[in-house]
C-alpha cells in the first residue's frame, strides 16, 4: 500500500501544485488519478519515485517511508511509463527493455529472455526485438515503455498519460492490454489521465483532483458516477453518466424472457434476424452475453427493430431476449 | 599546380609534401584534442546540469570572434616563442567554441521525456550522462567535432607566418615568393586534408551513432 | 597607452576599413544563398550537393583564396574586392545550410495552409517562408558576420586586413600593444554585430518574442 | 593601366606602357611589410603633398614579390626600392658588386612601365650575421669561414633569402656553404630575431640600417665574393606617374637621405615604436627641400 | 453540390488512397469523411481544392469540373481549415483572417472590419486581434483558422480533423460552436475525423470510408446508427451504437408523468432531491429538458437514485417526471 498523508508540493516559484494530499492506494490494484490540466496528477505520481520531492507530509510504501531510501534504490523497484513511452532512441527495442536488468547487473542470457518474454507479454511480435523506436508505430512504442517498465518484476508501476499520444482505436487495445496484463500480473499501478473515460475504465478505484492539487473524491468508479462528491466532480464526470454507470452492474442477474418468435436463428441457433412477416428480415442489432454489463444489455434492447435485446451463449446462440421492461426492473433493483 | 604535385622531388625530405601532411596533421590533432579535453567536459557539464548555460554559450560565442591571425600573433608575442606553443593556443581558442555550443545542443537537445525515464527507472546521474545522454548527443557532438576540424585545419595554413611547418608553407611562401603553383597545390592540400578528416568523422559518426538516431532509419 | 592616443586617425581608418570588408560579404552572400537556398528547397536533390560544396569552399584556406583570386578574377592585387569576394564566398557557404533549414522549418501544416487559400508560389515563399525562416538564417547570419570579422584580419598578409594590419605591424615591430588594441577591436566590432543582428532579428520576428501561452481569454 | 590578369610569376611582365604624363595630381605610394620601407613611403608621401599632389598611402603590401606585382598591376605607383635587390627581381642572376653599376644594371632592366629616379646615397645592404656567441665558438669572420661548419647549423630568415642569387644559392655557389637546415621565419624581423637569439638558428640575413644588430651585439660575416648586392635607396615609380615635378622632388629627398640618418629613423620606429608618418615629418622638418 | 464521380488517386508510389470514389455532397450542409488512419480521408477532402490533383474520374462543383479552374483561384473560393489550425506563426490574429482578402485586394477598411466581425462570430475576444497565434491557447488558434477560412465568404469549407488536436472538453465546445454558426451561415462544409462521435454529432450526412479509399456508407448518422451497412461500418461505429442513436431522437414527444410527491422542490420550483423519509435527500440525479433527446431523458432515468427522470422547464423548474416504463414505450414508437 501506498499512502499518502498531507503530502505538499510547493514549487520553488510558489506554485503550489499539491496541497495536503492524503490519500491510501491500495495494492495490486490499479488507481487512476484524474483531472483537469495542471491540477497536478503528474506532480502527485512523481513524488512516489522521488523524482520530485514533496515539500511536505509524508509518502510511505507499505509503511516505510520512501524518504528513508537510496532515490536510486527506490527507483529501480518501481516501473515508470510515460506518454510517447519516452524510449531510449538510441538503443533496440530489446534492449530498451532491458534497461533496468543491466543497470541491476544481470546476466546477459536471463535478461535477454526476460526482456523477450516481455516483449510477447506486452503483445509485441519478437521480430520487432531488434528495431529501433523510431521504425515503430506510437502503440508499439507505448507496449515497449510498459514491458521496459515491468522488466525488473517491481511491485509498483507508475503509469503517467501513457495512452494519451495514441489515436483512440490504438489507445482503446492498449487500455484493453493493460486491463489482461494486470489480471495476470496483479500490480500496484498508479495511473494518471485527464481522460474521464479512461479512468473509469481502468481504475479499481479513481481519485479526481481539482487545480490546486486537492482530492476531489476517491471512490470506486461505479460510486463515482452515481454519487459524484460534488459539482466539479459531477461535471468532471460528465453526461451520460447513468448510462456509463451501468458498466458496473452485470447483466448476469437479469431475468430473461424466452426467444420471441420473430426472432429467426439459423441452424446452430444464432440469431440472423427479425422476421418481419413476408421475407424481409430486420437486422438483430447489438446482442448482449450473459457475463457483460448491464450497459451492453440496455443497447442490445435499443439496437434492436422490436425492443428485444438477445443475449447469446458463448457460441453466439441465442438463449434468450429482455426489453424494456424487464430491464427496468433490473436497474431499478 | 599539378606539376608541382606530381614532382616527386617535391614530396620527399624534410621539407617534402609528406613531411608537410604529417606536420599538419599533428597541429591539427593537437589542437583538435586539446580543444575537445576542454570543450567536452564542459559542454557535457552544463549540457547535463544546465547550469551556466547562458554564461558559457555567449562566451563560447565570443570567442568565435577572436581573429586567429592576431591571437597568434598575441600569443607568439606573449610567450615570447616561436614555435608550437603560440600556434596551439590560436588553434585551440579556434577549436572550442564550436565544440562547446554543439555539445551542450546535443545535450540540451535530448528530449525531456527520455531523461525523465531514465531518471525514473533508477539510473543515477552519471548513468544518464553516460548511457542516455551522451549516446542521444553523439551525432551533434562529432557535428561539432568536425567543424572545429574543418575550421583548425584551414586555420592552421598560418601557423606558416609564424615560422611553423605543415601545408601553410606552401601558401606563405608561394605567397612570399608570387609562387602560384606552389600555393595552389598548398591550398589544394589543405582543403583535401579537411575533406579526408571530415569523411573519417563521418565514419565515426556511422560508427559511434546508434542507428536508432539517424532520420530515416 | 601613449601609442594608442597618438594612432587613434590610424586605429579609426582600420575599424572601418575592416566593418567594411567583413559586412558587405555578410550582405552579398545573403542575397545570394537564399535564391540557392530556395532552390535547394524546391528541388530537393540540389540541396546534399549545395551543402557539401558549400563544405568544401568552406575549407579552403583564407589566404589562398585572398591571393588566388585576383588571378582568377583579374581584380588588381590590392583590391578590397578580393576580400569581399572570398569572404562571400565563405558566407554563402556558411549560409546555405541555414536557408535551406530555415525554409525546412516552415511546419508543413503552415505551408498546406498557405497553398489552400491560395497563394502563389513566389508570393508564398516571400511572405510565409522565409520571415518563418528568419530566426534559423540569422543564426547563420551571426555565425558568418562573427566568422568574417575574425577573417579579414587574415588580409593583412596581403596587406588589406582593416584591424589585421595592427597584427602585423605590431608584429614586425615585436609590439604588443597594437596587437591588444587589433584583438580587442575585432572582438568588440564582433559583438556590436552580433548584437545589432540580435537586435535586427527581434525587430524582424515580433512573433517570437511572445511565447507565453495565455490560456483561454 | 589597369589589368593585372597575366601570370604575376613572370618577372619581367610588361606593366604596361603608357608615356610620362605633363602633370600628376593624385599618386599612391606603396611599401614593404617592414619599417624602413613605411618611413620612406611616408617621407616619399609628404614631400609630394608638400608640393600639392594628392597622395594616398597604401602601406605595409608585404615583400617584394607582393608588392611588385601591387605596382605592375598599378594599384600603387610609387615604392621605395633597393637596387641591388630590385636588380636581382627583375634580372635573375645579375651579378654587379658596383653601386652605379647596380644602379644602371637596374635601369636597363626595368621592364616598360617602370621607371627609377636618382638612387640616394643612403643604403640598406643585406647582411649576414651570427651571434657573439656562435662567431667566437667558430671563430667566424666571413661568410667563407661557414664552409667548414655550416652542415651542423641551422640558417633562418625570409621566405626569399632561401631562394634567391643574394642567398642560400649564392651562398652555396660561391662559398660553398650548406646548411642542415633552413627555417623560414620573416625578413630580420622578431621572428628571426628571437630564434637567433635562442640559438634555434645560427646563421641569419639581416638589414645593415637595423638597430638589432648592434643592440645584441650580432657579428656580420664579411662578404668577399660580394654575393650580397649594393642596395642604395631609390623611388621605383610607373611610368604613367613620373612627372618631372615628382621625380625632382624624389630626387631630392633621394639626395638628402644618408645611411646613417636612415639607421637612426628605423630604430625610433622599431624601438621608439613610433608611426612611420610622424618619423617623416620630423626628417622633413629637419631636411627642408627646396 | 459537390460531386464526385469515380473518382480515383493513386500516388506516384503506387498507393491507392482512393479507389473510385463516387459520391454527391449537398450543399449547405455538412458532410463528415470518417474512417480508420489511411483510409485515404485527407486524400478525397484535399482534390476539392486541388491541392492533391486527383489521377482519375471527376469532381465537379455545381456542375462545373474544377479542373477548368485556375487552382489558385479556385482556392481562394473555398475555405480549409486544418489540425493545429495552420496559422502563420509571422502574422497577427487578425492579419491571419485577412489572408484572403488582402490576397484577393480588399481595400483596408473593408479588410479589418470583415476580420473584426469574423473574430467575434466565431466567439474571440476583439482584444486578441493584435495577439500572434503563439498567444493563444489551442482552442482560440482553431478558431481563428475558422474564421481565416470564413474571409473571403466561400460557399465551400473543407476541414481536415480541425479539433483533433485540442483537449475533450474544448473539443466539445468547439463542435458546439461550429453547429452554431452552420445554422447562421449554412455553407457547404466537407470535414475530416477519425472520431465517429465527432462525425456523428456534426454532420448532416457521413461518409464511411475504408482502407484503400473505398466508400463503405453514405448516410445520415441517425440512419447510420440504426443500419450499420456492413460489418466493418458496424464495428466502425461502436459499441453503444443504440443508446447514442437516442441523440437523434427527440424527448419532445415523451408523455411526461406527473412529479412525484418524493421530489422535493425549491421555492422557483427547482428540484432539491429525493426525500428518503427524514430529513435525508437522495440526489435528483441528472435532468432533462423537454427540447432534449431521449439521450438525455434515459440518463436521466438511469441516474435518478428512484428510477425517475426530472423534466425541468428552461428556468429550471420541475414540470414532469418520466420512467423506464413511459421511456420504454416512447423509445418502441
Ligand atoms: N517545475 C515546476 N515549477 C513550477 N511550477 C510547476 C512545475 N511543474 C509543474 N508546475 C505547476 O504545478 C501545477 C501542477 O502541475 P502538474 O504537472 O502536476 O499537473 P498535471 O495535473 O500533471 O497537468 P497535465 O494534465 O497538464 O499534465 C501546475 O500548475 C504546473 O504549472
Ligand atoms: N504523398 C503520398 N505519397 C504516397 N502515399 C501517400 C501520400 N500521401 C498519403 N499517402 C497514402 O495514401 C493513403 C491515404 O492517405 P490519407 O492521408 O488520405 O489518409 P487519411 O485517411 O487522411 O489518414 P489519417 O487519418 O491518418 O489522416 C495512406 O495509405 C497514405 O499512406
Ligand atoms: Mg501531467
Ligand atoms: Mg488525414
Amino acid at each position: 500500500m501506498i499512502e499518502f498523508e498531507d503530502v505538499t508540493k510547493r514549487y520553488p516559484d510558489g506554485t503550489v501544485a499539491v496541497d495536503r494530499l492524503s490519500l491510501r492506494i491500495p495494492s495490486n490494484e490499479i488507481t487512476v488519478f484524474v483531472g483537469p490540466s495542471g491540477c497536478g496528477k503528474t506532480t502527485s505520481l512523481r513524488m512516489i519515485n522521488r523524482t520530485i520531492e514533496r515539500t511536505g507530509g509524508r509518502i510511505t510504501i507499505d509503511g516505510e517511508d520512501i524518504n528513508a531510501k537510496d532515490p536510486v534504490v527506490l527507483r529501480r523497484g518501481i516501473g515508470y511509463v510515460i506518454q510517447h513511452a519516452g524510449l531510449f532512441p538510441h538503443r533496440t527495442v530489446v534492449d530498451n527493455v532491458a534497461t533496468v536488468p543491466k543497470l541491476l547487473g544481470w546476466d546477459k542470457k536471463r535478461t535477454r529472455d526476460v526482456a523477450m518474454e516481455l516483449l510477447e507479454r506486452v503483445g509485441l511480435d519478437p521480430k520487432l526485438a531488434q528495431r529501433y523506436p523510431a521504425q515503430l508505430s506510437g502503440g508499439q512504442q507505448q507496449r515497449v515503455g510498459v514491458a521496459r517498465a515491468l522488466a525488473a518484476d517491481p511491485e509498483i508501476m507508475l503509469m503517467d498519460e501513457p495512452f494519451s499520444a495514441v489515436d483512440p482505436i490504438v489507445r482503446h487495445q492498449l487500455q484493453e492490454e493493460l486491463l489482461r496484463l494486470q489480471r495476470d500480473i496483479g500490480k500496484t499501478i498508479v495511473f494518471v489521465t485527464h481522460d474521464i473515460d479512461e479512468a473509469i475504465k481502468l481504475g479499481d478505484n479513481v481519485a479526481v483532483l481539482r487545480v490546486g492539487g486537492k482530492l476531489a473524491q476517491f471512490a470506486p468508479p461505479a460510486e463515482l458516477l452515481a454519487n459524484p462528491a460534488d459539482e466539479f466532480v459531477e461535471s468532471f464526470v460528465g453526461q451520460d453518466r447513468g448510462y456509463r454507470a451501468l458498466t458496473f452492474r452485470q447483466a448476469e442477474g437479469v431475468e430473461l424472457g424466452p426467444l420471441p418468435d420473430e426472432l429467426i436463428v439459423d441452424e446452430a441457433g444464432k440469431p440472423v434476424g427479425w422476421s418481419k412477416g413476408g421475407d424481409e428480415l430486420l437486422p438483430v442489432g447489438a446482442v448482449f452475453h450473459r457475463g457483460d454489463s448491464l450497459r451492453a444489455a440496455l443497447d442490445a434492447v435499443l439496437t434492436s427493430p422490436v425492443g428485444q435485446g438477445v443475449c447469446v451463449d458463448d457460441d453466439g446462440k441465442a438463449v434468450g431476449a429482455v426489453d424494456q421492461a424487464i430491464l427496468a426492473g433490473a436497474l431499478r433493483s | 599546380m599539378f606539376e608541382y604535385l606530381f614532382d616527386s622531388f617535391n614530396w620527399s625530405g624534410p621539407e617534402g609534401i609528406g613531411a608537410r601532411i604529417i606536420q599538419h596533421i599533428w597541429y591539427t590533432l593537437a589542437a583538435l584534442g586539446l580543444s575537445a579535453v576542454i570543450a567536452l567536459p564542459v559542454g557535457l557539464y552544463i549540457g547535463h546540469t544546465r547550469r551556466g548555460a547562458f554564461l558559457a554559450i555567449n562566451l563560447g560565442n565570443a570567442a568565435r570572434a577572436l581573429p586567429s591571425l592576431g591571437l597568434l600573433m598575441l600569443a607568439v608575442l606573449l610567450t615570447d616563442q616561436i614555435g608550437f606553443l603560440p600556434v596551439l593556443i590560436a588553434l585551440v581558442a579556434l577549436g572550442i567554441p564550436p565544440i562547446l555550443t554543439s555539445t551542450y545542443a546535443g545535450l540540451s537537445g535530448v528530449d525531456a521525456a527520455t531523461v525523465d525515464a531514465a531518471r525514473g527507472m533508477g539510473m543515477t546521474g552519471r548513468e544518464i550522462l553516460t548511457k542516455v545522454e551522451i549516446p542521444i548527443a553523439m551525432p551533434l557532438i562529432i557535428s561539432g567535432l568536425r567543424g572545429a576540424t574543418l575550421q583548425i585545419v584551414s586555420t592552421a595554413t598560418i601557423a606558416a607566418l609564424v615560422s611553423l611547418g605543415g601545408l601553410g608553407r606552401y601558401v606563405v611562401d608561394g605567397l612570399k615568393l608570387r609562387d602560384f603553383p606552389q600555393m595552389f597545390a598548398g591550398a589544394l592540400l589543405v582543403a583535401l586534408l579537411a575533406i579526408l578528416l571530415d569523411l573519417l568523422f563521418a565514419l565515426a559518426g556511422r560508427i559511434t551513432v546508434s542507428p536508432g538516431l539517424r532520420r530515416n532509419a | 597607452m601613449t601609442w594608442i592616443g597618438d594612432n587613434l586617425g590610424l586605429i579609426w581608418e582600420q575599424l572601418r576599413e575592416h566593418l567594411y570588408l567583413a559586412i558587405v560579404p555578410v550582405l552579398l552572400g545573403l542575397l545570394i544563398a537564399v535564391p540557392l537556398g530556395y532552390l535547394a528547397t524546391r528541388y530537393n536533390w540540389l540541396a546534399n550537393p549545395l551543402i557539401a560544396f558549400g563544405g568544401v569552399l568552406y575549407s579552403l584556406p583564407s589566404i589562398a583564396l585572398f591571393i588566388v583570386l585576383p588571378v582568377i578574377l583579374g581584380t588588381q592585387v590590392l583590391s578590397p574586392v578580393n576580400i569581399v569576394i572570398a569572404l562571400t564566398i565563405y558566407t554563402v557557404s556558411l549560409l546555405i545550410r541555414n536557408v535551406i533549414d530555415g525554409l525546412r522549418s516552415v511546419p508543413p501544416d503552415v505551408r498546406q495552409a498557405a497553398i489552400a487559400v491560395g497563394f502563389g508560389s513566389l508570393r508564398r515563399v516571400l511572405t510565409i517562408d522565409l520571415p518563418i525562416a528568419v530566426p534559423v538564417i540569422f543564426a547563420g547570419l551571426r555565425v558568418a558576420t562573427v566568422a568574417n570579422i575574425s577573417m579579414v584580419s587574415v588580409g593583412a598578409v596581403i596587406g588589406i586586413g582593416g584591424l589585421g594590419e595592427l597584427f602585423t605591424q605590431g608584429f614586425q615591430k615585436d609590439f604588443l600593444t597594437p596587437v591588444v588594441v587589433g584583438v580587442v577591436l575585432s572582438l568588440l566590432l564582433a559583438l556590436l554585430a552580433d548584437l545589432v543582428l540580435v537586435v535586427l532579428q527581434r525587430v524582424l520576428t515580433p512573433w517570437a518574442r511572445v511565447n507565453s501561452p495565455v490560456k483561454a481569454a | 593601366a589597369c589589368g593585372g590578369g597575366g601570370d604575376p610569376l613572370s618577372g619581367d611582365s610588361d606593366a604596361g606602357s603608357s608615356p610620362a604624363p605633363d602633370k600628376v595630381t593624385s599618386i599612391t605610394v606603396g611599401s614593404a611589410d617592414f619599417s624602413e620601407s613605411q618611413i620612406l613611403a611616408e617621407i616619399y608621401g609628404q614631400a609630394l603633398a608638400s608640393k600639392g599632389v594628392e597622395v594616398k598611402q597604401q602601406s605595409n603590401i608585404g615583400n617584394r614579390e607582393t608588392y611588385m606585382a601591387a605596382i605592375k598591376d598599378g594599384s600603387v605607383h610609387l615604392l621605395p626600392e633597393y637596387t641591388g635587390a630590385a636588380l636581382d627581381y627583375f634580372k635573375k642572376g645579375a651579378t654587379e658588386t658596383d653601386e652605379n653599376a647596380a644602379y644602371d644594371a637596374l635601369k636597363g632592366a626595368l621592364p616598360s612601365g617602370l621607371e627609377v629616379t636618382d638612387k640616394s646615397p643612403a643604403a640598406d645592404e643585406d647582411t649576414i650575421v651570427v651571434t657573439k656567441a656562435t662567431a667566437d665558438k667558430y671563430n667566424l669572420k666571413s661568410l667563407a669561414d661557414l664552409k667548414a661548419v655550416s652542415k651542423d647549423m641551422v640558417a633562418g630568415g625570409s621566405s626569399e633569402f632561401k631562394v634567391r642569387e643574394a642567398g642560400l644559392k649564392g651562398l652555396k655557389e660561391k662559398y660553398g656553404v650548406e646548411f642542415k637546415e633552413y627555417k623560414t621565419l620573416d625578413a630580420g624581423g622578431p621572428l628571426s630575431t628571437k630564434a637567433l637569439l635562442d640559438n634555434q638558428i645560427q646563421v641569419s640575413n639581416f638589414f645593415t640600417t637595423q638597430s638589432v644588430i648592434k643592440d645584441n651585439n650580432l657579428v656580420q660575416l664579411e662578404d668577399p665574393e660580394n654575393i650580397l648586392p649594393p642596395n642604395n635607396i631609390v623611388p621605383l615609380i610607373r611610368t604613367d606617374h613620373k612627372s618631372d615635378d615628382i621625380a625632382a622632388t624624389l630626387n631630392a629627398v633621394s639626395a638628402k637621405l644618408t645611411t646613417d640618418s636612415l639607421t637612426e629613423l628605423v630604430k625610433r620606429a622599431d624601438v621608439g615604436k613610433e608611426q612611420p608618418a610622424a618619423i617623416a615629418k620630423d626628417w622633413l622638418a629637419q631636411n627642408p627641400l627646396t
